[in-house]
């Protein structure tokens, strides 16, 4: 059994309690999105503003258990000021951390997990930085979704503007 | 029937011999199952009928002339007429519509009566406590047909409000309304509720999912118009639920999914439906399950309901008490004070802690409870919460299992202090 | 995944085995057990499967973060893609809804597809061998809507009359279509009418209730749009059924029914459906009954499909044989003449007694087969009878089966005479 | 178990194979009513001719099983020229007879039957003449709504003429 420390580490407890790039940017010019995880009723705000090529700014709002805010307030930091090519690779490193167990793992009907490393895709976590922190969530598979939950919020918003 | 009289107390620790899940353990910690809100765990006894069913009787029903087939067909109607007196239904035979769950019971209301009589501009009025299954469906109808929603509020204490039901439902035609809180475990006063509205010329839809596992239930002493439930959350299998309406309704209804059983004649270009309560139930039905939903009554009716009632108000008491000895202002404890006004179900909030994160933790030593809005977002935002952490019992529960729910609490409070 | 290589032949008395009801005997006589068509029966591994989810694993899914709760959600959606992957759909994880039966299935189409397409004089292609659940929805949303229903006809072989299909679909929305009869046994050329149906613009919902269960089944070969059939026929549990929808088609249609686990948010003045597939699912899911489905499918893999296929053209051949030499013109056999162009099921009428009467007198002998109308009234009339007597075969039949069927058949003729 | 002796007596043979009162009267003047087995298929028309308080003419229809077909048969030899009143009373006798069964009987879950003499109302036999040969039908439940199949479908007629 995994440990609670392996899904809380110190620097998501650290951005949890202190969450970076917090509230809401003025709409417009800022794009909004939100995005819900019908699990456990989390919501995230992701205002958001694209000005040319580069995300200039980001605040998150919204409320939700330790892995989701804090997961948001790591993403903000990393993608904030950074061109929006970038930050679509940053999603893409991330949920691909992430998505061993994002889908369901095929299993046999008695239950038994088919091996998972089938499925994985080489990851470079090394790229993630603090963001390598939230590893541990694959552990927990029912928490992915609080983990990319702000993740698939910001590309969505910037799919809405047309962004990269 | 042949069950033993009622026993009048709970004999906790040989009900819990049943159930294997409970008698388990993981990682060393054994098995604190406090999520029978969402679904309850089932007893041996209602395992091994279906079991028995399937190795011996089972066939399609309501098609066969031959002796299994006929079996199959009188253990299913059996299990109907079992289902509707266990909540007193006057025709039991009649009035049972088998449904895959509670929230199918309501869109069956909604699709049938709902869409003969309501129509643009008709007010329905709904509790600000209801769970999903009895909003959305209105939603849905009144995004269709431009209805008019109004809402019972909810106080602080947990209680609807009931001040202004009079000007609320005047006018209305129908009111939906639980019999019991998924979260606040508050019981509802249907009985007055059903009189006021039906003195206003509107129907009642109670939605039972919660109070008819763990409360005894009279559909006429409650005064309601439609009952819904489903099996799982009362010892009895996933699959099904039951429907329960009153005669003379559900005689005039249409019919609600088209296919096999609900029809008298099929021609090309018409069809004649069926009697009651089977113009209801298109397809083959979950004939198995109903064995099962059988079989749990059964067991409930021995246990006896004032029995399970009384052994729920003594662990929700003692949970009330235990929480707030503990923890104090650290946590918040939704709903009404008294246990005698609520069902075994304890919804909180831990000031430091997301529910999530608590859930998480707890379930580190074992103890099984259930984190998020509970299908009641609009209770949630009244709250003014995004979610809670609740803990509810089944009658395999006890004093000890309280009592690791508190230690792992403090656990939790430790690791994130 | 881990089933051993498929065997290529069935070797019928393993797999009868593990078959409880027919092993057992009545009244002195085996049990000869020739209604599978109307529901198969299950294997010891599917209940045991069942069982063991009930004992270690069952909670709710989709809302617990607790470990047992997060298992049982797995599990579930794990039944979904092996369900998804048994009929070849290409992204099972998505296009896989769980119904409570087809019937449901078809229904949810004509709720959601039909509502948003369907209008006011366009016109609907059935066959005239549908099963009245892929009859009656599509009568019930004629008369809500006022459509035009069109027939396929069926000739004196029993086959569908294809030679004016185009002009048939011709400006048609959605074509109907079993891919095998309940009654005459007939395998459809799906694919051929998906090609036409869509060269036409119309799509095609494919009932499967009777051919996924004994057919190899791939949805991208068959060329459907909708495919809809039942755990209870395919040696899996009653209670639950599969949707299987094109990907494309099923994300840009409205929920069906309203409740929890179909919505992303509610608000009191409306709701964000939830993704596909759950935004079809409302309320608690035929969860254990997932469980069975999946160790049915998994157990049809093991046995094999081909080898189940080519079990029952053997066994339908062989019936068909055994039939006409020892009773001539006494009974009329409905249905193709070929084994290979029908599925396991022979619909027969005797000259001188009434079905009713014939699987009366064959329970005596411990047979049982099916006497009615097989929920195909339309057919009924276009082969002029009201009723027929039908055998049907699942993988646990042999040879033995059919001779008993015909000693019965015998005896009945005599008591008769 | 009971035999198929009790089920196909020779008075119900004799009914099936030479029905009585066969076809369909004008209508109007007589009233036409069907009815349906949605079990299997079976169905009855029944024309019905009332002149005043008396049945004076019925003719059966439709196809179906023995049973409810040699049943359609004795009754319309029974009722025919009857005061209405008398039909209803014979109505009411024949369904007691088979009514202990119609409706399903409680049982508890493990699936024995309850007893069910409880419930049962004496039914005075003798009265049904003939039509007592089908009280073998009580044995065999599943048959039990072929049996009443027209005699639903008279009393239904009869109410639809607003007779008696
Ligand atoms: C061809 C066909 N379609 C649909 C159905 C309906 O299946 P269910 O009753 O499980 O919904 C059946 C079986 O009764 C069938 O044979
Ligand atoms: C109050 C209430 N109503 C309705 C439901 C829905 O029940 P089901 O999911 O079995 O349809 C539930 C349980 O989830 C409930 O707690």
């Amino acid at each position: 059994m995994a440990g609670l420390e392996d899904l809380y580490r110190e620097i998501i407890l650290d951005h949890y309690r202190s969450p970076r790039n917090r509230g809401e940017l003025p709409s417009p010019p800022a794009h909004r999105v939100e995005g819900f995880n019908p699990l456990c009723g989390d919501e995230i705000v992701v205002s958001l503003q694209v000005e040319g090529d580069v995300l200039t700014d980001i605040k998150i709002g919204g409320s939700g258990c330790s892995i989701s805010q804090s997961s948001a307030s790591l993403m903000s930091a990393a993608v904030k000021g950074k061109p929006v090519e970038e930050v679509r690779e940053l999603i893409g490193t991330f949920k691909a951390m992430m998505s061993i167990h994002e889908a369901t793992l095929p299993r046999d009907s008695d239950g038994d997990e088919v091996d998972p490393s089938l499925d994985a895709t080489p990851v470079d976590v090394d790229a993630l930085g603090e963001l390598a922190a939230l590893q541990g969530v694959v552990k927990f598979p029912v928490r992915i979704k609080c983990a990319t939950l702000s993740w698939n919020t910001l590309a969505q918003g910037l799919d809405e503007v047309g962004a990269g | 029937m042949s069950s033993p009289p009622a026993a009048t107390t709970l004999d906790v620790a040989t009900v819990r011999k049943e159930f294997a899940l409970l008698t388990g353990e993981r990682d060393g910690h054994p098995v604190t199952y406090l999520d029978s809100a969402a679904s309850s765990q089932r007893p041996a006894r209602v395992l091994d009928a279906m079991r028995s069913y399937e190795e011996t009787t089972h066939a399609n029903v309501h098609r066969g002339v031959y002796r299994v087939a006929e079996e199959a067909t009188r253990r299913f109607e059996a299990a109907r007429v079992a289902a509707g007196r266990f909540v007193g239904a006057p025709v039991p035979d009649r009035e049972v519509v088998f449904t895959k769950n509670a929230t199918e019971g309501i869109n069956l209301v909604a699709h049938t009566w709902g869409k003969r009589n309501l129509g643009r501009g008709d007010a329905v009025v709904l509790t600000e406590m209801e769970h999903h299954a009895n909003v959305v469906p209105w939603l849905m109808l009144a995004e269709e047909r431009g209805l008019e929603l109004r809402w019972i509020p909810v106080d602080d204490d947990g209680l609807l409000v009931l001040d202004d039901l009079d000007r609320l439902v005047d006018g209305a035609k129908l009111v939906g309304v639980t019999a019991m809180s998924n979260v606040l475990g508050t019981l509802n006063p249907l009985a007055e509720i059903s009189a006021v509205a039906h003195a206003a010329g509107a129907v009642v839809v109670a939605d039972g999912a919660q109070s008819v596992p763990h409360v005894p239930t009279d559909v006429t002493a409650l005064g309601c118009d439609f009952l819904a439930f489903s099996a799982h959350k009362m010892l009895g299998p996933t699959g099904i639920g039951v429907l329960w309406g009153r005669e003379e309704l559900l005689a005039d209804l249409p019919p609600f999914l088209g296919g096999g059983e609900m029809i008298l004649d099929v021609r090309k270009d018409g069809f004649t439906p069926n009697d009651i309560p089977w113009r209801f139930e298109a397809g083959t039905p979950p004939i198995v399950e109903a064995i099962g939903l059988h079989a749990a009554v059964d067991y409930l009716d021995e246990l006896g309901m004032a029995a399970v009632r009384a052994h729920e108000i003594d662990l929700t008491a003692y949970a009330l008490g235990v929480l707030s000895d503990r923890f104090g202002d650290e946590l918040t404890i939704h709903g009404p004070a008294d246990a005698v006004r609520r069902g075994g179900v304890i919804s909180f909030t831990h000031r430091d802690i997301h529910p999530h994160d608590l859930s998480q933790v707890l379930d580190q030593y074992g103890v099984c409870i259930r984190a998020g809005h509970h299908c009641a977002k609009p209770l949630m935002r009244r709250l003014g919460v995004t979610a809670t952490a609740r803990a509810s019992f089944g009658p395999y529960n006890d004093h000890a299992d309280v009592d690791r729910l508190a230690d792992a609490l403090a656990e939790a409070a430790r690791f994130f202090a």
